[in-house]
């Protein structure tokens, strides 16, 4: 009988990482802050204590160097997991991670494997302002030779995390700030979830709504809302952002006739798009409206609450959207009356406490 | 030297009351962003910025509070920036992390490490090619050392003898993670020497030590020299992030810690101070008091900003 | 009277440079290599013994660093201009270019412009191969901020580099290495060209072919011979990437019924794919045929020139793509013996030498 | 050590060899990606990879034909490579500046500066931490080291006192400019030992000189010691990038060129050593031509590779 009890997704990601270096001691773990104190947000305590610091490290601030000694290592026997605390800081890496990781084993006819994971979190705390809250998994997605994840559930977290650790390849593993602190089910074992499967996780039957990351979340309350309101969507769990798996996508949408796209990131350029674009190629005779993409305004983040507030999609944004959308009269007092957020807007649950 | 030492004085002090009036407000939640308080490091910022005039340049990061205060970037514009309003020197885009004024010559600091300092070179270089007399000074720490970019902004200041004054605070940590742990046994200006510039390691926490050093390396700089990389040994008494003490979480030793707090910048100075009547102490301390709650009043006063103001702020 | 003459587009480029210079002091060129002999393509020839090593410079290999420098430089009063030789040393300057140059700006709420120009090559030389490569527009497109623009014709690369000079936001310009020895019309004089507006280089009532940089002239070949065969294509010029003339392109597809995006960059996540889904969103109604993208495969270009003739789509694959597409029943010997080339597939033009 | 010179001889006279059979075909427009020629600068890579076994492992860069040769690297996958065919160690998707021999220790050169020095440190750290006695060595020009990575890379090496052997051949040039134009008046090596490397510097074109030194910096890390770093002064003959000689361009002083030319590594050699009877002199250069012939011969013959074999090498 699988154990299961209610965690973090903190404590799952954490479990994923504690569980892989048990089952390979190859696997190694390091990042600025690694072993500090906040351990993280909670996603590496104690790890170093356990494993000892020959597998857990801290490291200098040098990103782009640090990411090139993890290539090494994985092209050397190792398996190292790399964590940056904002995906802003993996700017700095680019080269190595576009022009190396991407690529060595490629370039080298498959003769070299790159067993690396990188962790990166994107989202918000209070405040984080424009280069502490951008969602870049649109640039890492472009970049054949990357695999790219984004789960949501606190299940996937961690069965991704371990899935990406066994993988041979290099795979961005992206966190959302705001899931940290969510608890759900995940079993006590080790176990590992596909890194290209896209998952339903509400079927629904006059829209399909594709969501990724924290809007998972946000794309389930507003079907809620919508459902009390006789309006019927199916949320899909996008989970992977390369490869993205176009197939449980096209396949809803050719059911449902609508698509809606729920991204963290800006519109423009981003991976919503190419969801759209995907759809639009294959599944063109289905779509019976055009399709639409809920995304960030084509602005870095500010960091004032007072202008956060409008800056981030949410529940309510997402169903008004969604209602305008399927040309549903379904009055905007519904939504409001049902979506209403009693936390503040720029905490994702009451119990958050700032800065971070 | 006497008023100049009084003036020194009550920088720190201005600054040191700053930040302990932020930490003390931050529970109540209404600034919500980062702070990265510089409380126990204030004779860097005060020292250098009092060798450097108006028309200089200044740039730092993410701890920037100290470096704009002592530059005279306006308090009420920082302390509206943090509680996100509309006065805010970044009309609350930026918060705590983002500080300009640019009259003042705070020319930008923002919290990815290592960031300014190339921006720093750059804004010296624009000078001189602009054949403006400016001095340019970057401040950051010593984990900020470690980045690529800081190295390569190093070389290029001195292949064109750029007047840039580098001041590496060395604080001993980034965030909780020791020099030692992140560092080889080096010495940080010995690797500025050996790229080119003229180095100098010092108290960071006497103050006059920092403005005598500053003071000379500004005045050869002025006058064609090299670039100048000044290390300067300090200590940050509270959390990397955040309003409070975290000595209980245990990753800094205590008799560290302690020594540290013994040799605070602003207590070590006061010490020499000599102003008479004494009550001219508690004037400044009550001038200083009454400036800081009536820009603190003037914050939270403040307009809130609008979402539909952002997009102009985008492309010139 | 306006002065025309036929020169190559690197001559235009440098010409832009030179009258850019003469016109604002502020104006400065750096970049690695050049003041060298070979003058970056000879797009730089000859500027530093004009106008003094105090405007013209050489640089350190530092890509970030010295990004860094001259957004420090931008924001202080001058109007700099990098050049990368490859886009794909841009990737070690993305901390730079996306976390500083995009948003100083922004952050600062508009005080402080950052008048500076990055230009990069992309496009390919003789086995060039995985790093030496790559097609990054997606990836800066996506960033609120920049300016991204891929000028095609010699009469564009030189008004667009003078306006993106003239311009006081960052803008990342370019220039696809096999357009630098085409000769055309350029004017002598100093000119702009808009930095936002997509031009129509043919007018056709079949369908939309949008095309960027170097496919902008594999598309109007294409169109060319399927003008003989009785399918009359619109080919637009897209030229700027960020911002993205949306307008004219759907303009075009309401007409036409149909759209073929052209890229020089990888399929999944590139820039097609935000072209596709901006149609669909605005002009869905209009299609009669399903959007589609020719663009590179999802893979980093090789290096063998026995690989390459597969890898990068031409005025052929392009023209047959376009024809399958419509439905039409021309016949692939009819395109073939149209377009068949007569230079090797891995030169621009005859006189083209490697290995660059 | 007779035999050793002997053997030190042959290496850099075969990769000479090679380098000037590449050169002579390649106007024949065969060899259709870019060639980085080492010609002059020979002695570097075999003093270097003498002192290695062949369990040790090697990185290099865009300019690798020499370092992969001297390790082992075979030179018929190396000319098939350059030749785009199937039979090549990248079975094509490389050309020149992507090298491998997994088989020889060559493990890996990539034609973007600087990428290859922080995996070499990763390798040596992965050795380290499996317990494997390797030393990895990794080349790199004068220019190279001005990328910030290469800085964080020597940092981490200290750090954890990993075995790399840091190699810098300074030959005075990236692409077309000069030293002086690009680094601050510095010395590479006096920057890489305030990072804590132990140091050597010496003339790159005096192979004992660069064997005894790499011979001692190997034994020196097999013990444990903190990594080296030499600094190899050395001098490219032909042309950056494809086969020519470039002098015509002025871009290097003439006299400097001749001195250089004077100081040619190969002959140098040569005329030290004592062959008897002198014939086998020839006998070596004719067994290097006639493998030379052969691997050129099969490169020729190769397969030319499939377009739908790509897909397979992406993700593993
Ligand atoms: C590129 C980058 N990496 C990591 C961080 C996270 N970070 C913020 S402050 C900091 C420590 C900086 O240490 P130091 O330079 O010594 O300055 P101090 O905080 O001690 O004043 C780190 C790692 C960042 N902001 N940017
Ligand atoms: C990141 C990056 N920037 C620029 C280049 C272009 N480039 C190729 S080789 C080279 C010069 C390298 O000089 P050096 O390290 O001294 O090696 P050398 O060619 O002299 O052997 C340059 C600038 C590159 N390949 N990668
Ligand atoms: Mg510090
Ligand atoms: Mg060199």
């Amino acid at each position: 009988m699988v154990e299961i009890r209610q965690i973090t997704q903190a404590e799952a990601i954490r479990e994923a990482l504690e569980q892989a270096m048990l089952e390979d001691e190859r696997v190694m773990l390091i990042g600025e802050g690694v072993p500090d104190p906040k351990g993280i947000f909670g996603t590496t305590s104690g790890l170093q204590e356990k494993f000892g610091n020959s597998r857990v490290f801290d490291m200098p601030l040098a990103e782009n160097g640090m990411t090139g000694i993890c290539i090494g290592a994985a092209i050397s026997g190792m398996r190292p997991v790399i964590v940056h605390q904002r995906i802003d800081f993996a700017l700095l890496c680019m080269d190595q991670l576009v022009n190396n990781a991407a690529k060595w084993r490629y370039m080298f006819a498959g003769q070299v494997n790159v067993p690396l994971v990188v962790r990166v979190i994107v989202g918000r705390g209070w405040g984080q302002g424009p280069q502490h809250a951008q969602s870049l998994q649109a640039m890492f997605a472009h970049v054949p030779g990357l695999k790219v994840v984004m789960p949501s559930s606190g299940y996937d977290a961690k069965g991704m995390l371990i899935a990406a650790i066994r993988d041979n390849n290099p795979v961005i593993y992206i966190e959302h700030r705001w899931l940290h602190g969510i608890s759900d089910d995940v079993p006590c074992e080790p176990y590992s979830v596909p890194l290209d499967k896209a998952v339903i996780r509400r079927s629904g039957r006059h829209a399909t709504v594709v969501a990724f990351s924290f809007m998972v979340v946000e794309a389930l309350l507003a079907a809620k809302a919508l459902a009390d309101l006789g309006i019927d969507v199916e949320v899909i769990d996008a989970r992977s952002v390369r490869p993205l798996d176009m197939e449980t996508i096209v396949e809803s949408v050719k059911r449902t006739g609508a698509l809606i796209v729920a991204d963290t990131s800006w519109k423009t350029g981003g991976i919503a798009g190419e969801i759209v674009a995907g759809v639009s190629e294959t599944a063109f005779g289905f779509l019976r409206h055009p399709p639409l993409r809920v995304a960030l305004p084509d602005l870095p983040a500010p960091t004032s609450h007072h202008l956060t507030r409008d800056y981030y999609p949410d529940a309510l944004c997402l169903a008004r959207a969604i209602a305008t959308h399927l040309g549903s009269d379904v009055t905007d007092a519904d939504l409001v009356s049902r979506l209403f957020r009693t936390t503040p807007h720029d905490v994702p649950q009451r119990e958050f406490r700032g800065p971070f | 030297m006497k008023n100049d030492i009084e003036a020194l004085y009550r920088d720190m002090l201005r600054i040191r009351r700053v930040e302990e009036a932020i930490a003390d407000r931050y529970a109540a939640q209404e600034m919500r962003c980062p702070v990265h308080l510089s409380i126990g490091q204030e004779a860097v910022a005060v020292g250098v910025c009092a060798a450097l005039e108006k028309k200089d340049g200044v740039f730092s990061s993410h701890r920037a509070h100290a470096h704009y205060l002592a530059k005279g970037g306006s308090l009420k514009a920082m302390l509206a920036e943090i509680y996100g309003k509309e006065e805010g020197c970044c009309k609350g885009v930026g918060g705590s992390m983002h500080m300009i004024d640019l009259e003042a010559g705070f020319l930008g600091a923002v919290p990815i490490v290592g960031a300014t300092v190339p921006l720093a070179v750059g804004a010296a270089w624009a000078a001189r090619l602009r054949g403006e007399d400016k001095v340019i000074a970057v401040f950051f720490g010593d984990g900020t050392f470690e980045e690529g970019a800081v190295f390569e902004s190093i070389n290029f200041a001195v292949l064109h003898r750029l007047p840039v004054l580098f001041v590496c605070e060395n604080n001993l940590y980034a965030c909780y993670t020791r020099l030692s742990t992140r560092q080889a046994d080096r010495s940080i200006h010995g690797v500025a020497a050996s790229c080119g510039c003229n180095t100098m390691s010092l108290d960071g926490n006497d103050v006059l030590a920092v403005y005598d050093a500053a003071r000379s390396a500004v005045s050869d700089l002025r006058n064609g020299s090299t670039p100048y990389f000044i290390e300067c040994a300090t200590y940050r008494i509270r959390e990397h992030c955040g309003p409070n003490i975290d000595d209980e979480l245990g990753y800094r030793p205590k008799d560290e810690v302690e020594e540290w707090k013994a040799a605070c910048p602003v207590a070590r100075l006061q010490s020499r101070l000599d102003i008479q009547p004494r009550d001219r102490l508690a004037d400044m301390e009550h001038a200083i008091t009454q400036e800081i709650e009536e820009a603190f009043a003037c914050a939270l006063a403040g307009k809130t900003p609008n979402q539909t103001d952002l997009e102009g702020y985008l492309y010139g």
